[in-house]
């Protein structure tokens, strides 16, 4: 069995489990934000009226909001406060980071376990060598929250084995973008994608996880990265409560195996309007763009931060664009102040924002005119989520947004790089 | 008898030798000032069929209310303003990053002793901090301003602030502003020119000299004044003004005042103003108790880089309080570097801070909004039914010691407790 | 101007804010029909009626005070009243009044004997305001103030008689302060 | 379980936020129910009646995993969705709220707009009577086939309480 089949054979209870059987596993961890918490907590209360089973498996993070901007936005969360206090579910407010950096930096997301979220990229967390995907509402609020489990079907897996290194300007994240276009959108549904080969073992946690974070965009259910020393060590320092690490056994079955060599790479830049729509940076240099974000799921990482701060380093943003940063977490905004980052990339002309994901939604921040573009480590770029239907977004490295921002349209950021 | 200030300076300004109180008169602002109401200086300028601008130089623009935009319609807006600033040759256009417009133009050098300022915005007052004149006025006479360089203004009479110091221990001018409109009420100065004289305000710093002046306008003023001295001088030079670039303007020593007032400051206590009016003003110890979902460090009244740094030194090694929420919204870009360089940003971060990109923010609704039966104590200068959220939410005014130390206990709290 | 002008009154009290007015919400329209419907919003549904079929509004001291947002007085004007009598006003919506060209009348004794529900009219060019069988007489506009407001406010003053003579006007300008 | 119904056809890779717009999340379902689908057919939202049957193609509702897309597709009450593929969380969605999904490699190219379409859910039968012709789509799990049954996972979240 591969490690997701072990993890779910643990979790209900039996000593075996095959691809496409349905399985009913105990969750140790639901990540819930301020949207879908919301959402889900409704159906809770009103169609499902039990108990909260396990309320300290149960995590809540505000981060599509900052700061509610409406009454509409202040009654919702308003309402989650006081659906975590009457189920004593942990709570973290507004300010404290995107769900799933916070989850992991306290500690929730520990190696072997089942993790759930409604959060579309909850599978991010099978970097920690979870079985961590995305459900809906009705599964957490109709047997989550009040029995501590859900249903499965055991996905079929498939191995991704990369191998090379990449060229000084291209990034972990180039490497990703370039799988979704290459796996394509829907490209991979209901699988477990297996990240593996020397490229993702030579990686640092943080830079992993952005593999797994892609997996739902190729429509796969969850992707993975058997825990190592590092994931190990890693994990140790932000908790002190055991964990049971599982990796697959040798004989593990796939139903295929993609062996990619990524030495020769270039940046890659996903162009709008869908996530698939991925182009090598020569493509789409040039266009120009007056909004600029390191944030999002996948950024705002204390690596984005130190990337964009090489490139802007004695550079200035563009008097055209705006660039604005938003941490993934409170820990990661004191950490950059720490290095001076904060400082320099405020006088390079960038805008600091609070923890969050940022313009993900547009509900803080983000919304653009119609034509107006953006360039950001979001995850996403579909029409309509940043204001106008006619605004566009593209997605790439922290390096390439920041030499964007410097140039005022997408711009390869070896020009940058001595 | 001689002149007060705002005699003088409107004098000057409608190229009159003598103007007196109650006479209508056409000024030329040296200034205009619009904040989010540019886009609608713009499109009624389009209405009017003309495109001529009188002085593209006397024309500020400052994105301030709702920075960055939350809607496509907003992003629209502040887009038009940005094209027309750079079609007209307005440079002294300042984008959503810049914060709000009164510091900024403060910051910048662009408001100077003896000049009149007009702004959308009524809490123009606050440029009286470095001896200009500064008043609130709607889009349209911004607009009208624009084309023809000029508009109506009534001569104000003039009322005289004597401010006696150093205040007490735990008390800020925001105290002394809370009490003088507790004292006076909402419409003790309608239509006046408020003069802040006396030897506290002698020695302050620019910073509490905006304090007082922005919020004499919840005194109903017209404008407000503090006499430009060595303080001003440096805090101009500091900006690229030499005192070559200026003339103050001083009221003669012995003017007409319909009204003058006296506070002593060395037996002030800290002041709170209760929901949902200004001068519904009581002595901390009265409300202290009170319980608070959500602390506010914010708006042109106080989120200066000193008052940031004060609402540090209460938070400094310290936890904001489970259940609160701490907002602050830095009022400008430059107070954002200064306090990330000394360290107070990180103090404020590491206390459970959310701390927003400069701007008006919960001031003008622009996020921090309220749900039924919250209650925020904020250091803005409002505290209107609605004006952050439910109009069953009540918003409490103090001083950033206040807002600090509220922030801890997370029920309104005494400031010198903690000093 | 020589009609009167008034109707149905609706009465309140001192201290009136521009948040109550319109809130700060509803700013992103400057339509004043659109703006008419949240006008009074925070005082309910039962006042909003009444002001939707009254004519005057009176308010007492320092009305309107707050903010310099001219959707105070425009939304007034969408709906439907045709003037505001006031023991005093704050000045920035004195002046958005004018402007937008809603007579605003600042008569103490006027505002202090009108009854909420009652009627009132206004003779501008005589500075008369009658109200409950009795006149009460105030200081009429000067002659700058009277002819914006016969052209329906700032706008249309200006583009009626001061565009026209721009380049005339230009010549007078004052010297400025140095900068 | 038979359905007869007509045919509204779709792209491939639609995303939720295409379902229902993301600042219509918290709207009440008779302002949501305005604007779905609308950016893919401007007709849809007004026009769909009951019983109509949605056919799209690759990775139908792929994007945010929340059930409302979901819950919104059922409000319009079209009677089923058929789709060359879906993504996997509105499949999920789908079958927890009672809203039966057929997949059928293939399909889109055999329909059109308007077509009168008959489908038999528990054997997977599709007929398109305008052309006569018939296909089948790959069979549903019994496991789902009961949820769908027992009017989705909530009213059956018992049974399956028990079993892990």
């Amino acid at each position: 069995m591969n490690m997701v089949e072990k993890i779910l054979a643990r979790a209900s209870g039996r000593k075996a489990v095959t691809p496409g059987e349905v399985v009913v596993a105990n969750v140790d961890c639901l990540l819930l934000h301020d949207l879908s918490g919301y959402l889900t907590a409704k159906v809770f209360e009103e169609q499902v009226k039990r108990p909260m089973r396990y309320p300290e498996r149960v995590v809540m993070i505000f981060d599509h909001h900052f700061s509610p901007p409406n009454e509409e936005q202040a009654v919702l969360l308003q309402q989650n406060r006081g659906f975590a206090r009457r189920h004593g579910i942990h709570l973290f407010d507004c300010g404290n980071g995107n769900t799933h950096h916070v989850g992991v930096q306290n500690g929730f997301i520990r190696p072997g376990t089942v993790v759930v979220g409604s959060d579309s990229h909850t599978p991010i967390h099978g970097t920690l060598g979870c079985f961590a995907t995305g459900l809906g509402n009705d599964s957490h609020a109709g047997t989550v929250m009040p029995f501590g489990k859900a249903w499965f079907r055991v996905p079929e897996a498939i191995q991704v084995r990369l191998t090379g290194r990449h060229k000084p300007g291209v990034t972990p994240r180039d490497v990703v973008q370039w799988l979704i276009g290459t796996i394509g959108e829907g490209g991979a549904i209901y699988k477990a994608l297996e990240f593996t080969g020397p490229y993702i073992h030579e990686l640092g946690v943080w830079d992993r996880w952005l593999f797994p974070m892609i997996t739902v965009d190729v429509g796969a259910k969850c992707g993975y990265i058997e825990p190592d020393e590092k994931t190990i060590a890693f994990v140790r320092s932000l908790t002190d409560r055991p964990f049971d690490p599982v990796t697959g056994d040798r004989d593990s079955t796939y139903e295929a195996v993609w062996d990619w060599e990524i030495s020769d790479l270039e940046p890659q830049v996903t162009c709008p309007p869908t996530v698939g729509y991925v182009k090598p940076i020569g493509a789409a240099a040039g266009a120009p763009i007056q909004w600029a974000e390191l944030g999002g799921h996948g950024g705002g990482r204390i690596e984005d931060i130190r990337m964009a701060a090489q490139i802007l380093r004695n550079r200035k943003v563009a008097p055209e664009v705006k660039f604005n940063l938003v941490p993934s977490s409170r820990a990661v905004f004191t950490q950059a102040i720490r290095e001076g980052l904060v400082e320099l990339l405020h006088e390079a002309g960038a805008t600091w924002f609070p923890a969050s994901t940022g313009s993900n939604q547009a509900i803080n921040m983000g919304a653009m005119a119609a034509d107006e573009t953006m360039i950001s480590t979001h995850a996403r770029n579909f029409p309509g989520r940043n204001g106008s239907p006619e605004a566009k977004m593209y997605l790439a490295s922290a390096l390439t947004v920041a030499a964007s921002a410097v140039k005022g349209c997408v711009a390869d950021p070896r020009e940058f790089l001595s | 008898m001689g002149k007060a200030f705002a005699e003088k300076v409107l004098a000057r300004a409608a190229g009159l030798s003598d103007v007196r109180p109650g006479e209508i008169v056409d000024v030329y602002p040296d200034l205009y000032m619009s904040h989010m109401a540019s886009w609608r200086c713009i499109r009624t300028l389009e209405k009017m069929g003309t495109d001529k601008l009188y002085d593209p130089e006397r024309i500020a623009m400052v994105m301030d209310h709702i920075s960055p935009a939350r809607i496509a319609k907003t992003a629209d807006d502040q887009r038009l303003c940005r094209e027309f600033a750079v079609r007209k040759g307005i440079n002294k256009f300042y984008d959503v990053e810049a914060g709000i417009a009164h510091v900024v133009l403060m910051e910048a050098g662009h408001i100077r002793p003896g000049m009149v300022v007009i702004g959308t915005d009524s809490h123009s007052t606050i440029y009286g901090a470095l001896g200009a004149l500064g008043t609130g006025v709607g889009f349209s006479e911004i607009t009208a301003a624009w084309v023809t360089g000029k508009l109506w203004m009534k001569v104000p009479e003039s009322i005289k602030v004597i401010i006696e110091g150093p205040l007490a221990r735990g008390t800020s001018s925001k105290d002394v502003m809370l009490k003088l409109i507790g004292d006076l009420t909402a419409d003790g100065a309608t239509y006046c020119s408020v003069e802040f004289h006396g030897s506290y305000v002698e020695r302050l710093s620019i910073s509490d000299r905006m304090t007082l002046c922005n919020l004499a306008m919840e005194l109903g003023a017209k404008n407000a004044f503090v006499r430009p001295d060595e303080i001003t001088r440096s805090y101009l030079g500091e900006r690229g003004v030499p005192p070559g670039q200026y003339t103050e303007i001083h009221p003669d020593p012995d003017p007409v005042y319909v009204k003058s007032v006296t506070i002593d400051g060395r037996s002030l206590v800290p002041q709170i103003a209760c929901p949902h009016t200004v001068d519904n003003v009581k002595p901390i110890d009265q409300v202290a108790g009170t319980k608070v979902n959500q602390v506010f460090v914010g708006s042109c009244a106080n989120a200066k880089y000193e008052d940031l740094v004060e609402a540090a030194r209460i938070l400094k090694g310290r936890k904001i309080a489970p259940g609160v929420r701490l907002l602050v919204s830095p009022a400008s870009k430059e107070i954002v570097a200064r306090t990330v360089k000394d360290g107070t940003y990180s103090i404020l971060l590491e206390a459970g801070a959310l701390i927003t990109n400069p701007g008006c923010s919960a001031c003008a609704g622009d996020g921090g909004v309220m749900a039924d039966g919250e209650v925020t104590l904020s250091t803005a200068n409002r505290n209107f039914q609605g004006r952050m959220g439910s109009y069953n939410a009540e918003i409490y005014l103090g001083s950033p010691a206040v807002a600090a130390a509220t922030a801890v206990r997370g029920v309104i709290t005494d400031p010198r407790e903690f000093l | 101007m020589t009609e009167k002008i008034g109707g149905r009154l609706i009465k309140f009290g001192d201290n009136v804010n521009t948040d109550v007015i319109i809130p700060g919400r509803y700013l992103v329209s400057i339509d004043p029909q659109e703006l008419a419907k949240h006008a009074f919003e925070p005082m309910g549904t039962e006042v909003q009626k009444r002001l939707w079929s009254s004519q005057v509004v009176v308010g007492g001291k320092n009305f309107g005070c707050g903010s310099a947002r001219e959707q105070a007085a425009s939304c007034l004007i969408g709906c439907g009243i045709k003037a505001v009598v006031a023991k005093s006003f704050s000045r920035v919506f004195f002046r958005n009044c004018i402007n937008t060209g809603l007579p605003a009348v600042e008569c103490s004794e006027a505002a202090e004997a009108a009854l909420d529900g009652g009627e009132l009219w206004i003779d501008l060019e005589q500075g008369m305001v009658e109200v409950q069988g009795e006149s009460f007489s105030f200081a009429s506009y000067p002659e700058s103030l009277k002819q914006i407001l016969e052209a329906g406010g700032l706008i249309p003053y200006l583009a009626k008689y001061v565009l026209p003579q721009q380049e005339a006007l230009k010549r007078h300008t004052p010297e400025l302060s140095r900068r | 379980m038979e359905i007869r119904g007509r045919c509204w056809k779709f792209g491939d890779n639609i995303p939720t936020d295409k379902i229902v717009r993301t600042d219509m999340i918290f709207k009440p379902w008779s302002e949501i129910l305005k604007h779905v689908l609308e950016s893919c057919n401007p007709e849809f939202p007004a026009k769909v009646k009951p019983g109509d049957i949605v056919v799209a193609g690759k990775h139908f509702g792929q994007s945010s995993g929340r059930a409302i897309a979901a819950k919104a597709m059922k409000q319009t009450k079209v009677g089923c969705i058929i789709a060359e593929s879906f993504a996997r969380t509105f499949y999920r969605n789908g079958f927890e709220i009672g809203m039966p999904l057929l997949e059928c490699p293939g399909i889109t190219a055999q329909v059109s707009d308007g077509d009168i379409l008959r489908v038999e859910i528990e054997s997977g039968k599709i007929v398109n009577e305008k052309t006569g012709g018939e296909f089948e789509a790959k069979p549903t799990p019994p496991f789902l086939l009961d949820m769908l049954k027992a009017g989705g996972l909530i009213a059956m979240a018992d049974r399956l309480a028990g079993e892990g």
